[in-house]
Order: C-alpha cells, then sequence, then structure tokens
C-alpha cells in the first residue's frame, strides 16, 4: 500500500526522530565491549574489560545477590499479580458481587492514581504490618500498585470470551470456579502471559519503592546496586562498567522483550474501551 | 410460587475479589486515607509519625518564660538535684543496680543531696563496689534523680503527675499548659494548606506542573501517532525495527534510561561532543540552561510515553477496515488524504484515551525528573510530585515535612480524582459495565 | 491519634523482646552501624568501629568473658537517601543501634524520640573523651545535653588557583599575604569576584569558571550569610535568627557574581565530578570546598601538588557588617532508640573506644577531616600530615557551626530555595527574601526572630 | 419428563420482558419458542437452563420444584446458537466435560461419548478442535456435549441460525431424528416459522413476553388465533385488508368489495375488521372476485408468486403453480376464497 506517496520522506523523519534512541542505545551495547578515547565520539579498541565485575566482586560488589533478590522480587510480585488479578478480573467480569459497580469504577480511578505520592501511607501500614524493610513488604506494596491495572486488563480479557462458553459449562453440570478453572482460564492465556510479562519487566525495573521502604543493603535490587554503581563520587565509578552493568541489568528484560513482542504489544487485547 | 432477587452475590465472586480487595484496601486506600489525615498534622521529622511522649527541657521553659509563666514555677522545674533517700534506695533496687554498691551508697551518702550529676557520679566513682560499667553507673545515679526535666514520660497523666510532685501550688493551670507544651508528637493543623497557598513558590510549582503535563502529553500523543502511523505503512521488517526500539525506553530501568540521557546530554556526553565539534555551544544541557534542561525533562520522558500511544494507535489502525484503505486509494486520495480522512476519524477515542490516561500518570510522575535534572537547574524543573516527595521524604537537610508532604499528596489525589471523574463519564463507564448473564 | 503510641510501643516491646533474647542466648551480640555522606575515603567512620568491637572484645576476653561482636554496617554516599532510611526506619523500630549523622540532626532527631543521650552511657571525665575539643562537644550538645561524640570536624575554606593568581599579578609574596587579608576583611567577596572576572579576561580560565562555589546544597552556604553579617542563632534566648539584610547581601552577591560572568546563573546541580575535575585540575580561578577535598583531590583526581598549585583563607566578609568565617559541620556518632539498653551501653562502649586518638586520626588523616581532639592533634601520624595540622591550627579556631535546632532544617531549604531562585534569576533578589521570609514566618511563627 | 411455567415473570432492569407466563412442555414432545426477537423466547428459554432466575414464578420439573436451582442441578442440556464449543479441548474431550465434572470413572466416560458420538455420526472427529470442524459439525458436537449426561430436558437456542441454507436443512432433520430416537423433551427457540413447524410437536407463538397461541404446527396454520400468528406463519406470508363490516359482510367501500363474514353474524356495520389471505387463497379460482394490477412477480421455478395492487393501493399476495405466467402490470381479475380468509378484528383478535 505504498502507491500514491513516496515513503522516503516518511522514514527520513521517522529515523532523523528516532535518533537518539537510536544512538543512546547503540553505545550502550558498543561502550560495553569498547574503550574511547575522551573526547572521542568512536571507540578505538574492542575490550571485554567492562564485564568483568561478573566475577571479580571488587570492582563493582557483588552483581549476583543483588541478581537473585531482583529476580526474587520481579517474580513474586508478577506471581501475586497475575493470580490476584486473574480472579479478581473473573470476579468483576463475570460474577455477581455487591457495589460491583463501584468497586469496578475505584479500580478504574487507581488505575491512573499518584500511587507513589502516597508513599508515607504505604510506609506506615507497612510498618503497623511489620514489614518495613522487609522483601515481602515491597513485593506487596508492588503487586498492590500494580493491581488495578492487571486486573483492569484481565478484565477486558474475560469481558471478551463469550458468554455462551461459560453458559455452556454451568449447563453441563460444572460449579462455576471448575468453568472458570478449566474452561475460561485457558480461554484468557494470552492475557495472563501479557500480564505476566508486564508485571514481571515492571518489577525487575522497579527502583522507589525498594529504594524507600527496604533500604537495608540485604534487599539491595539490580537498580539501586546500579544507581550506586553510577555514583559519580564512588571511587569504582567508570561509565562504561557502568554501562555494562546496566546492559547486564536490563537483558533478562530485553530478551523477554524480543521473545515476546507480540504479546506486549497486545497487552490491551482485552480491549481498552474507546 | 416464590419470588426471589435476580442479583445475588456470588460466594466464588466474593473470594475471588478478596485478596485483590485486601490488598487494594491496604495499599491503597488506607494509604490515601492515612495521607488525608496527615495532611492536617504538622508531622516531621521533629514530632515523629507514631506519636510523641512528654518532656520539658530547657529550650522548652525558655519559651515557657516566653508565654509568661512564672520565674518560681521555672526555676522549680529547672533544678535537677540527687537526693539519697530511701525511696531512691528502692528505685535502685528496682531498676537493678548491684545489692551490694547500693548498700555502699545507703550507708556512706544516706541524706546527701547533690545539685550536679557530674558532682554525684564523682562520688559514686570513689565507693569501692562502684561497677565498671558507665552505664550502671548511671543507673544508679538516675534512680536519686529529683527533677522531671529532659524526662520523656509516655502519656500526659503521667507527666501531670511528675510536674504536680515536683511543684509546690502551682499557679493555677500551669501544670496543664507545661504539659501540653511539653507534647513532643505532631498536633492537628490547617497551616499546611494556608501555607501552600500563600507561597509563592506553590504557584510557580504549579506552573511547572502544568507546562510539564501539556508538553509531554503533546508529545507522546503526536509522536505516538507519527509513530502507529508511519510503522503502518511500512514494510514489516522496518516497521518492527522502529516498534521495538521505540518501545526499548518503556522496558528500560529507569535508573539506567536516566543515565543514558545524562551520557547523551552531559558535558563530555555525546551531543555534547558533537556540537563542539561543529562549532555549536556545548554544555551540560540537562542543567546547563533552562530551555535545553525543560527540553531534556520532556523528551525523556515524552520518549518513554511515546510507545504507550503507539501500541494504542497501532491497535485502532488495524482495526481499521482495509477495505476503507483500498477504497480510497482506488478513489486516488493522497497518503495525507487517506490519514486525514479516514484514519484520523478512527482515532479519535484512541487519543483522548491516551489523554486522560496519561494526563494521570504525567501528573503524578516524577522519577525521571528526580534521576535527571532532579528539578533542576534551579527548582525551574521541579513540579508538583517531585516538590511533595522531595518536602515528605527527601531532602538534604532531613527534616522531613511528613504533614506538609502529604497535604501535597492530597492536592494531587484530589485533582485526579476529579479528573478521573470526568474521564469515566466521557467514556461512559456504564457501557463496559454490563451485568452478569449468569444469575444464579 | 491514640492507636498510633500503642503500636509503637507494642513494637518497641517486640524489639525489646526479641534483642534481650538474643543477647541472653549467647554473648553474641550484633550492632548496627549506619553513615551517611560515606564514600570510599571515609570508609573509617565504620571501620573504626569494627576495630572498637575487635578492641572491646579482646578486653571481655581478658576479663574472662566470651563476648564475639557483630558489625552490621551500611553506608549511603548521599544525605537525603540516608535520613530518610533512618527516620523512617526508627519509625519502625528497626533503626540501627549507631548512627553516624551531622550534627544537625540532633535537634529534629532527639526531640522526635529517636536518640538516647549519650552522656547517659559515657563518661566524658574519663580517656579518650577527656581530651575533645570543648567546642566540638559544644556542637553535638543540644538543649543542654550531649547527644552525640563528634567523629570529625573540618573547615570550609576558600581555595585560591596560585597559577591563575599569579597570572592577573599576584607576585609570591601577595598570595602568602592574602589568607590575612581575608581574615582581617580587607579582601572582601567582591574583591574575589574582581579577581575571578579578571583571570576570565586574562583567559587564564574559561568563562563561567573563574568563580565556582560548592555545586549543590550544603552547609557552607550559610558561610556566606554569614560574610554578610547574618546570625543562625540568637545567642541570648537560643532562637533562630533570619537577618533579611544579610540574605539579601548574600543573595545580591550571587546575582552580581552571574551578571561578571564568573559563574553561570544554572550553576547550582552540577555534579561534583566536574567540579571536582575543574578545581583539582587547575581549571577553575577560585572555590571554596572543604579540608576533606583535598583527599578526594589526591586519590581521585590527579592532584599532585596541593601547596604548590592552591592557596586557602577563610570565606571572606562581604560588607563590612559581615566577617570572614568559615563552618565546620561535624559528624556525630549517635546513640538511636532503637535495641536494648544492654546494646545501647556496648554500642557507647564502641563509641567510645573509636573515639580513641590512634583510631579517630586514621579517619581524620585518610579523609583529609580535622582531629577531633587535643590529644589526637600531636600523634605523629596525624601532626606530620601538613594539611590537617595547618588547617587545624589555622581553621578550626575559627570556625563556628550551624546551630542544633530542630526547625534549624525549615530555614536551611528556605534559604536554599531562595539562594536557587534568585540565582537562577527565577525570582528578584528582594522576591526571594521575602520568599524565605514568608515561608520561615507561617512554619515556625515565633520561634524564629525575623531581622 | 414435564416441564411447566407458571405465573412466571421476569423483568430487566426495570423493563418487563415476561408477564405472568404459563406453559406446558410435554414429556417427550419437542416445543418451538417461536417469536421475533426480543418477544422473550431466549429468556424463557435460559429461565429453564438456569441461567436466568425467576422474578417470581415456579419451574417444575416433573414433580420437581426447580425454580431456585442453579443450572448444575437441573440436568438440562443446552445447545446454543453459536455452539459454544471449548476451543482448547478436542472434540472428545468437549463432549466428555460433562461428564468428568460429574466425576465418572474413564471407561464409562469413554463408552457414553463414543456412544452418543455414534448417535450424532460424529465418530471419526473425536480427535479434532472445534476450529478445524464445519459449522454442520459444530452443531452435531454441540448436540452430543448436552446429550451426553441424558438431560431431562434438551434446550435448543437458534440452533440453525448459523448454518448455510443447505446445511440448515439436513441438521433440521438430524435434530429431530436424534430427538425422536432419544425421546427427550425438547425446546426450541426460533424466529424462523419453517424450523418450527418442521421440526416440532407443538408451536408456542410469542409476542412482547407473552404466549399468543401453542398449538400444532398445522392447527396454528389453518387456525390462527390472531392476525399476529396469521401473519407468523406462512410462507409466503399472509396479506391483510382493512375495511369495516357492512351488512354481515366485510367491505372494503373504494373497491367495492363485499366478503361475506359468514358464521360471523352481528358485528355492527361499520365496525373496523381485516381480512387476512393466504396466498394459496387468491388466485384465478375462488368465489369473491378482485380487481387489481401485477405489482410484483417472481418466478420461483415450480411456483410464480404475483403481488396484486388493487384500486385502492392495497396489495394482495398470490402463488400460484408455474405455466400460465402473468406479466408485471397486467390487469388481472382475480378470486379470494372467502371460506378460507380470516377474518380479524381491528386489534388482530380473530373474530
Amino acid at each position: 500500500m505504498t502507491r500514491n506517496f513516496a515513503a522516503w520522506p516518511i522514514i527520513l523523519l521517522l529515523t532523523v526522530l528516532s535518533l537518539p534512541l537510536f544512538v543512546m542505545y547503540l553505545f550502550l551495547l558498543v561502550d560495553t565491549f569498547s574503550n574511547t578515547a575522551p573526547g572521542s565520539l568512536l571507540p578505538n579498541e574492542f575490550t571485554l574489560e567492562h564485564w568483568r565485575f561478573l566475577i571479580d566482586p571488587t570492582i563493582t560488589g557483588d552483581v549476583w545477590k543483588p541478581t537473585l533478590t531482583t529476580f526474587l522480587f520481579a517474580s513474586s510480585m508478577m506471581v501475586i499479580v497475575v493470580s490476584v488479578s486473574a480472579t479478581a478480573g473473573y470476579a468483576l467480569s463475570r460474577l455477581a458481587l455487591p457495589f460491583r459497580r463501584f468497586v469496578l469504577s475505584g479500580i478504574m480511578v487507581m488505575h491512573a492514581f499518584p500511587s507513589v505520592t502516597l508513599i508515607i501511607g504505604v510506609f506506615l501500614v507497612l510498618q503497623f504490618a511489620g514489614l518495613y524493610n522487609s522483601l515481602t513488604g515491597v513485593i506487596l506494596v508492588k503487586a498492590s500498585l500494580m493491581l488495578p491495572f492487571g486486573i483492569w486488563i484481565m478484565k477486558g480479557f474475560y469481558d471478551a470470551v463469550p458468554w455462551e462458553i461459560e453458559m455452556a459449562g454451568v449447563q453441563d453440570g460444572a460449579s462455576r470456579f471448575t468453568v472458570w478453572r478449566r474452561i475460561i482460564l485457558p480461554q484468557v492465556k494470552p492475557g495472563l502471559l501479557s500480564l505476566a510479562l508486564f508485571a514481571f519487566i515492571d518489577g525487575w525495573s522497579e527502583y522507589m519503592l525498594p529504594r524507600i521502604l527496604a533500604p537495608s543493603s540485604d534487599f539491595e535490587v539490580l537498580s539501586m546496586y546500579l544507581n550506586t554503581v553510577s555514583d559519580p563520587n564512588s571511587s569504582t565509578y567508570n561509565f562504561n562498567i557502568f554501562k555494562s552493568v546496566g546492559l547486564f541489568y536490563t537483558l533478562p528484560v530485553l530478551a523477554l522483550f524480543v521473545l515476546f513482542q507480540n504479546r506486549l504489544m497486545n497487552i490491551f487485547g482485552g480491549g481498552t474501551k474507546g | 410460587m416464590r419470588t426471589s432477587s435476580p442479583y445475588r452475590a456470588n460466594l466464588l465472586g466474593l473470594a475471588f475479589m478478596t485478596p485483590a480487595m485486601v490488598l487494594l484496601l491496604g495499599f491503597f486506600f488506607l494509604p490515601v486515607v492515612l495521607t488525608s489525615v496527615f495532611a492536617f498534622t504538622n508531622m516531621s521529622t521533629a514530632t515523629g509519625i507514631s506519636g510523641g511522649s512528654y518532656v520539658v527541657t530547657g529550650n522548652l521553659l525558655r519559651s515557657l518564660t516566653d508565654e509568661g509563666l512564672d520565674a518560681k514555677t521555672i526555676k522549680a522545674l529547672r533544678q535537677s538535684s540527687y537526693i539519697i533517700d530511701q525511696a531512691g534506695l528502692e528505685k535502685a533496687r528496682t531498676a537493678g543496680v548491684d545489692a551490694k554498691f547500693i548498700t555502699e551508697i545507703g550507708e556512706r551518702l544516706k541524706d546527701r543531696s547533690f545539685t550536679s550529676s557530674s558532682a554525684f557520679e564523682r562520688e559514686l566513682k570513689t565507693l569501692p563496689s562502684r561497677p565498671t560499667r558507665v552505664r550502671d553507673l548511671k543507673i544508679a545515679a538516675s534512680a536519686f534523680e529529683q527533677s522531671v526535666l529532659n524526662v520523656r514520660y509516655a502519656s500526659r497523666g503521667e507527666m501531670e503527675a511528675a510536674l504536680s510532685h515536683m511543684l509546690e501550688n502551682p499557679p493555677q493551670g500551669a501544670v496543664e499548659q507545661i504539659a501540653t507544651a511539653s507534647y513532643t508528637g505532631w498536633t492537628w493543623t490547617t497551616e499546611n494548606f494556608k501555607n501552600l497557598v500563600i507561597a509563592p513558590d506553590t504557584w510557580r510549582i504549579v506552573g511547572n506542573t502544568v507546562f510539564y503535563v501539556v508538553l509531554t502529553l503533546a508529545f507522546n500523543v503526536l509522536v505516538g501517532l507519527f509513530l502507529a502511523i508511519t510503522t503502518f505503512y511500512l514494510p514489516s521488517a522496518g516497521s518492527g525495527f522502529f516498534s521495538i526500539l521505540w518501545l526499548l525506553p518503556r522496558i528500560t530501568p529507569v535508573v539506567l534510561y536516566a543515565v543514558m540521557w545524562k551520557w547523551f546530554t552531559w558535558e563530555d556526553g555525546f551531543v555534547f561532543n558533537i556540537a563542539q565539534d561543529l562549532g555549536l555551544p556545548a554544555f551540560n544541557y540537562m542543567k546547563g540552561s533552562v530551555a535545553s534542561a525543560w527540553t531534556v525533562v520532556i523528551l525523556v520522558n515524552g520518549f518513554v510515553g511515546a510507545s504507550f500511544g503507539m501500541i494504542l494507535f497501532s491497535g485502532a489502525l488495524k482495526a481499521i477496515p482495509v477495505q476503507q484503505l483500498w477504497a480510497s486509494e482506488v478513489d486516488g486520495a493522497s497518503r495525507w488524504q487517506q490519514i486525514r480522512y479516514i484514519i484520523l476519524p478512527h482515532m479519535r477515542w484512541p487519543i483522548l484515551f491516551v489523554t486522560s490516561y496519561q494526563t494521570l500518570s504525567l501528573l503524578s510522575s516524577y522519577e525521571q525528573i528526580w534521576l535527571t535534572t532532579n528539578g533542576g537547574p534551579g527548582s525551574t524543573t521541579t513540579v508538583w510530585a517531585l516538590e511533595a516527595f522531595k518536602t515528605a521524604l527527601n531532602n538534604y537537610t532531613g527534616n522531613l515535612q511528613y504533614g506538609l508532604g502529604a497535604a501535597m499528596a492530597l492536592i494531587l489525589v484530589a485533582v485526579g480524582l476529579v479528573l478521573s471523574i470526568v474521564y469515566l463519564r466521557l467514556f461512559r463507564f456504564d457501557e463496559m459495565m454490563s451485568k452478569p448473564k449468569i444469575e444464579f | 491519634m491514640t492507636v498510633l503510641p500503642r503500636f509503637k510501643s507494642a513494637i518497641l516491646a517486640t524489639a525489646l523482646l526479641a534483642s534481650t533474647a538474643t543477647f541472653a542466648m549467647a554473648k553474641d551480640v550484633t550492632i548496627s552501624v549506619w553513615a551517611g555522606g560515606t564514600g570510599p575515603t571515609n570508609d573509617y567512620r565504620i571501620e573504626a568501629i569494627k576495630m572498637a568491637a575487635d578492641v572491646v572484645s579482646r578486653q571481655a576476653k581478658i576479663r574472662g568473658e566470651d563476648l564475639t561482636i557483630k558489625i552490621e554496617s551500611q553506608a549511603w554516599t548521599g544525605w537525603d537517601d540516608f535520613k530518610q532510611a533512618v527516620t523512617l526506619a526508627a519509625e519502625s523500630g528497626k533503626a540501627p543501634n549507631i548512627i553516624v549523622s551531622g550534627h544537625e540532626d540532633i535537634g529534629p532527631w532527639s526531640q522526635s524520640g529517636l536518640l538516647r543521650p549519650i552522656e547517659d552511657y559515657v563518661d566524658f571525665d574519663a580517656w579518650p573523651l577527656n581530651q575533645l575539643y570543648p567546642n566540638l562537644i559544644d556542637v553535638s550538645s543540644y538543649d543542654g545535653r550531649i547527644w552525640g561524640i563528634p567523629q570529625d570536624a573540618e573547615a570550609r575554606p576558600f581555595f585560591f588557583s596560585k597559577s591563575h593568581l599569579k597570572a592577573i599579578g599576584y607576585s609570591d609574596a601577595d598570595i602568602e599575604a592574602l589568607p590575612a587579608k581575608v581574615e582581617s576583611g580587607e579582601y572582601t567577596l567582591y574583591s574575589m569576584l574582581d579577581d575571578a572576572k579578571k583571570m576570565q579576561d586574562a583567559k587564564v580560565v574559561e568563562p563561567g569558571k573563574g568563580f565556582m562555589p560548592r555545586p549543590n546544597n550544603g552547609t557552607d552556604y550559610w558561610q556566606f550569610y554569614q560574610s554578610f553579617g547574618g546570625e543562625m542563632v540568637d545567642a541570648e534566648s537560643g532562637k533562630l535568627v533570619l537577618d533579611r539584610q544579610a540574605l539579601t547581601g548574600m543573595y545580591q552577591f550571587f546575582v552580581d557574581a552571574v551578571e561578571k560572568g564568573v559563574v553561570p546563573a544554572t550553576y547550582l546541580g552540577m555534579t561534583w565530578d566536574t567540579w571536582h575535575q575543574a578545581v583539582a585540575g587547575d581549571k577553575a580561578g577560585i572555590w571554596h570546598g572543604g579540608t576533606w577535598h583535598k583527599a578526594e583531590w589526591e586519590a581521585k583526581w590527579g592532584l599532585k601538588d596541593f601547596f604548590g598549585q592552591m592557596q586557602y583563607s577563610l570565606i571572606p566578609a562581604g560588607n563590612e557588617k559581615g566577617r570572614a568565617n568559615t563552618i565546620t559541620h561535624p559528624l556525630v556518632y549517635l546513640l538511636s532508640t532503637g535495641g536494648s539498653d544492654e546494646d545501647a551501653t556496648l554500642a557507647a562502649e564502641l563509641i567510645t573506644t573509636a573515639s580513641e586518638p590512634y583510631i579517630n586520626a586514621l579517619h581524620a588523616v585518610k579523609s583529609g577531616h580535622l582531629a577531633i581532639g587535643s590529644a589526637e592533634a600531636t600523634i605523629p601520624f596525624y601532626a606530620n600530615d601538613r594539611w590537617t595540622t595547618v588547617a587545624t591550627e589555622g581553621l578550626l579556631p575559627k570556625a563556628n557551626a550551624i546551630p542544633n535546632n530542630s526547625d534549624f532544617g525549615i530555614v536551611w531549604k528556605a534559604m536554599y530555595k531562595g539562594l536557587e531562585a534568585s540565582w537562577t534569576k527565577t525570582n528578584s533578589v528582594a522576591d526571594a527574601v521575602k520568599a524565605v521570609e514568608t515561608e520561615v514566618r507561617n512554619a515556625l511563627g515565633d520561634k524564629i526572630v525575623i531581622r | 419428563m414435564q416441564i411447566s411455567i407458571n405465573n412466571f415473570t421476569k423483568t430487566f432492569d426495570g423493563t418487563p420482558v415476561i408477564d405472568d407466563m404459563n406453559l406446558t412442555i410435554r414429556d417427550g414432545e419437542m416445543l418451538a419458542l417461536l417469536g421475533p426477537s426480543g418477544c422473550g423466547k431466549s429468556t424463557t428459554l435460559f429461565t429453564i437452563s438456569g441461567i436466568h432466575r425467576m422474578d417470581r414464578g415456579q419451574l417444575m420439573f416433573g414433580d420437581r420444584d426447580v425454580s431456585g436451582l442453579p443450572s448444575q442441578k437441573r440436568n438440562v442440556g443446552v445447545v446454543f446458537q453459536n455452539y459454544a464449543l471449548y476451543p482448547h479441548m478436542n472434540v472428545f474431550e468437549n463432549i466428555a466435560f460433562p461428564l468428568t465434572v460429574r466425576k465418572d470413572n474413564k471407561a464409562d466416560i469413554d463408552r457414553e461419548v463414543r456412544a452418543i458420538a455414534a448417535l450424532t455420526h460424529i465418530s471419526e472427529l473425536l480427535e479434532r478442535r472445534p476450529g478445524q470442524l464445519s459449522g454442520g459439525q459444530q452443531q452435531r458436537v454441540a448436540l452430543a456435549r448436552a446429550l451426553v449426561r441424558k438431560p431431562d430436558v434438551l434446550l435448543l437456542d437458534e440452533p440453525l441460525a448459523n448454518l448455510d441454507a443447505k446445511l440448515r436443512l439436513e441438521m433440521r432433520s438430524e435434530i429431530r431424528r436424534i430427538q425422536l430416537e432419544t425421546g427427550i423433551t425438547a425446546v426450541l427457540v426460533t424466529h424462523d416459522q419453517v424450523e418450527a413447524m418442521s421440526m416440532c410437536d407443538r408451536i408456542a407463538i410469542m409476542k412482547k413476553g407473552e404466549i399468543v397461541q401453542i398449538d400444532t404446527p398445522a392447527d396454528m396454520y389453518s387456525n390462527p388465533r390472531t392476525s399476529f400468528v396469521a401473519g407468523f406463519l406462512g410462507n409466503p406470508p399472509i396479506s391483510f385488508l382493512s375495511g369495516i363490516a357492512m351488512e354481515n359482510s366485510f367491505s372494503v367501500a373504494p373497491i367495492k368489495l363485499r366478503v361475506p363474514l359468514g358464521v360471523h353474524e352481528g358485528i355492527a356495520d361499520g365496525t373496523q375488521l381485516k381480512l387476512g389471505v393466504r396466498p394459496e387463497h387468491f388466485g384465478p379460482e375462488g368465489d369473491i372476485a378482485v380487481e387489481g394490477k401485477i405489482a410484483f412477480a417472481e418466478t420461483q421455478g415450480r411456483e410464480n408468486l404475483y403481488d396484486v395492487a388493487l384500486a385502492d393501493g392495497s396489495v394482495l399476495r398470490s402463488i400460484q403453480p408455474a405455466g400460465r405466467n402473468w406479466a408485471l402490470g397486467e390487469p388481472v381479475r382475480w378470486f379470494i376464497d372467502s371460506k378460507s380468509a380470516f377474518v380479524f378484528s381491528n386489534d388482530g383478535q380473530r373474530l
């Protein structure tokens, strides 16, 4: 479909607009494997030295413990978000509930809420629950903050499943739970997968919450680790190492992203109507 | 013949909602309630969050003098003495002081009094069975102290009792006055909002916020639209490349993303070097001038947000019946005409949705600004959410003003709430709410 | 409102119970130390406590007790994160036993019940605390009680590039005489601006690098307030003071500096490394920093010959009302209310031991800080260091500190906001001063004297 | 099993859909609920199945009151309009599903499924997924799934609506065959009178939430109780003339048409009436002459279809065997078979 118009001006404009991103990500990659003379733009030697931090904890400190913590954080949060959204989204989409309208509009409002500004309140709740400065606490908070989004997305996917399938299940004598578990859940698998990916990526990248709610070095996640490495006041400060750590940090997310690009693009597949 | 209501709470539904409700109530609703409560307090680092205690300090006595409390009472409160009496010995015993030591104190120092702790402690050190640890000595000494000064009482009652004990015939209301003044915790106030209205800063930050939201939003929507449309027309290899590239900022951890921008715009950064080679003004663009700082802030956030628009718009584009596009091409429409008359009309709702959704998230976003310009240079790029965060939780001087910060957050909550309700109306929320069809 | 204290006490009780339980089980004690503003050059803030733990457990062993002390430490490079972490941790009863922070935190933290007065745990009449400089003890005191043990001290001097001074006509003798001229008030901040301008005109420094003040918020800016005659506390009433005239003079000074072109309007917010690079690399004309910066410059920024490259002095007076001055901003070891009394006692013992001159000198020399006590100043390791010695003798005695007052943070925040606003020209000087006045008056009422 | 619905009332969001309905479905019979969309036929079906709750009324399966029971406890088989097969299960699993949730043992399930598959002629499709089946095959699978647990009643919701014309014919007889073979009580919801007439023992015609008439297809056709029923049954449909009663005749004055009312004597002169004439009762033979012009002619092969426009503009429809073909615009003088014509009062009641 490119008959009535020449494509090149668009491509040119698109390229110009994308240039900053392209340059930033290209150099993120290039710099981790090379050295560049000061003041010059182009690298002049290939090296793996910036990746030595992976095996040598004296360079930037042990990177594997934060990696493990981050993984733990992101995956537990993902499990909570997906399972809670899968049930609540179904209830809101299909089951009779008191105040259903109110709850749904409430979730819609929270969905776009300045949640992080409520952090003092969140802190107090955690403190009451005895979960301040614990990984569990941050996981719960992060998962909760993501729930409105998750529930909303899942509700959209459930809404798209024909009622008749559900009715058929009920007619076949299955309880609502069995219907959900054996008939409806398989229909919204794409939604579950996209949400899981989104949640994982979001958890993997989270910075603020662990920093404020679990500042102890025991729970250091990669974002905090990276921030320490990137502190220009630290004596180990080296931009290329920082970029290597940054790339290392982003790799799992990039991999997921490349593998499941279409899924991510379809996160709104259940339809955010309007 | 039976009558029944068609809609009944479904037990499974309740069970399915419970985890979500618990989490949302706990980490959304409760924080909002707490924030609203805090907004009406003078809570800060100094007052603590969990409540205070009652303590009479030197500074307090000075300000009480200013308030006109009589000199005699002040003097009585200021005095601190150590009297070795039976009550003191008892107290020392319950405090766990070594029995032998107590006996020695009782024998050698009974009925003596000291006016300063150091004098008393020096005396204690001369006793043969004095404890080796300083702390034990101090504990022993404190048992004989006759003073309310610098003693923390957990409740008002205890403080008043202690005051009444210390003061002989205090003037009318003095005990209450002192007790009230001695409270270290937070108190209720509406000053936060008043101060926000008075402060000239407030309005500058409001201006910054509006500026930031409007421009970033415009960038998000326009670029998102542009990307969606161009990638729609490009061959799939090209469109795939560009959509991945533009999605990267969204999935890149914010810490890394911020520093990549630093590398790009910083002194000796990428743009800096190029500008220098070209003879253009080269400086730290992120912080070097107000205009360039704003540009960076808007680009940093805009590049993240554009992909959101792109995803939604692309989806909407794919939903346009292809026949319409073919038909228009057969009719000889140019690409621009096709966009203008066929594509854009289909984009009305997605654009409105992205606009409203992004307005809310931009209003409350500050992470990127915080990690890049940090509101600078000066406070020229400080937005409301960032200022609230800094006031409440993150400032150099360490005096975190939770109350004021909460008031600022509450205002943001209120604005968000109003906007959300407007949007819910706009998107005819009712239509999205079909009733459950299975009524059992 | 009634629920909160109950919760707090419940948490405290649990914390207490938990900590006594560990104490009773074995003589294995864990003492936690959190330090702010602590990078690689000043790691002895925490190391000293570890050394003290070693000493104390050896002492215990000799006494026949089996005591193992485990030190759990966490260091923050910045201050805002650190203070946030400490306050929040304290609120939830998880404060570390020992906190290393700026002395100005004593005010708010003692009021909120976050701190134990250290005077209840240590003996100031005994070694090594009896040799601490009395003015540092004063700095660690608030409201008549001593809350902390000074950990280090410093001064924040002005620095001049000797080569650039020469380029605009200074002789070696002139340079040698400069500190005295500053101290006497003959050489003012405005003379300094003129010199910076001359350096730029002479093309020995780039435009905008003639004068390079601290790139972000810090105690340093109160020095300029003092240069224009400002006082932070009313000596008589003990109340905070905001001196409008001094504030105006100070704001105006930076606006003038911008107008002269020796410092950019958007200067504030620059990163430290850019600053270090410029001043250590002799790219800047005149700047002010801290005594400890010398160590960093040598360790990280390639400074070879400090005394050959730089001249230092007090902060010059701004006008005839003001005086040449410098501010010391000691960090202090503080005891938190977290943990059991037993733990606090041990923590206090560790702090005391860490204040031993030999141990503290390690920190002082490594990080370029100044001694905290008279005995420490005589230790050869310290005394042989030329810089620490001259700074201790020439600068420290003239140094004063910012007040320990729970409300000082509010004034400080307002002062810096006003400075930013006038410096970047978002506000006129008069408006900025007015805004500061409004803000502190609203927040503090009659707890502050506005002159 | 006999199903009876007593005094059933249903309201959706304040809009009454069914008002005080009574209906009995005899054991083993196949009953059609026929009516235009929105008449409440699907609501009735879903109420029997246990998807909808009755606002008021009683539903009896035999002697059992099931009004308050959910679907799971009613033992009802339903075939949905879009078949509602489970897309992630193959045909076998789909059919077996009702039995697996009942936790039957594996061997039984296998036997039952294969038996029902044989009955519905889909034995060779068991391994396929629904997506790989044609519409007719999906229909059979849906039937098999509905029947496999031997329900008390089989409900069919527009089962043929999504099929093309040829398949529709085939499935019509197939469904009927299977229903007769199993002897199950069945309810068919449809808006297509042909389906209803061809498949069912009895038809209940519904309009605006009420059952207008319930009868066998033949009786219903030859003896409609209202003009609505008369209009709903028959293809091509019946045509109506408006007129008044005049001297025991139905009279349309402008065209001087008079049709004797016969048994319905004694209607006051001037009463507004409607005359319903089925196409097969209007043509070259009959007893009451009418003049008009051919306004529309359609050849259907064996028969031809004509619209005859009368002088006053009203139209009568006629169906004639092919042979003598009338041309468009040709003037004709045809006759109404007055004994087969239906006379309705103006509000539609048959007189």
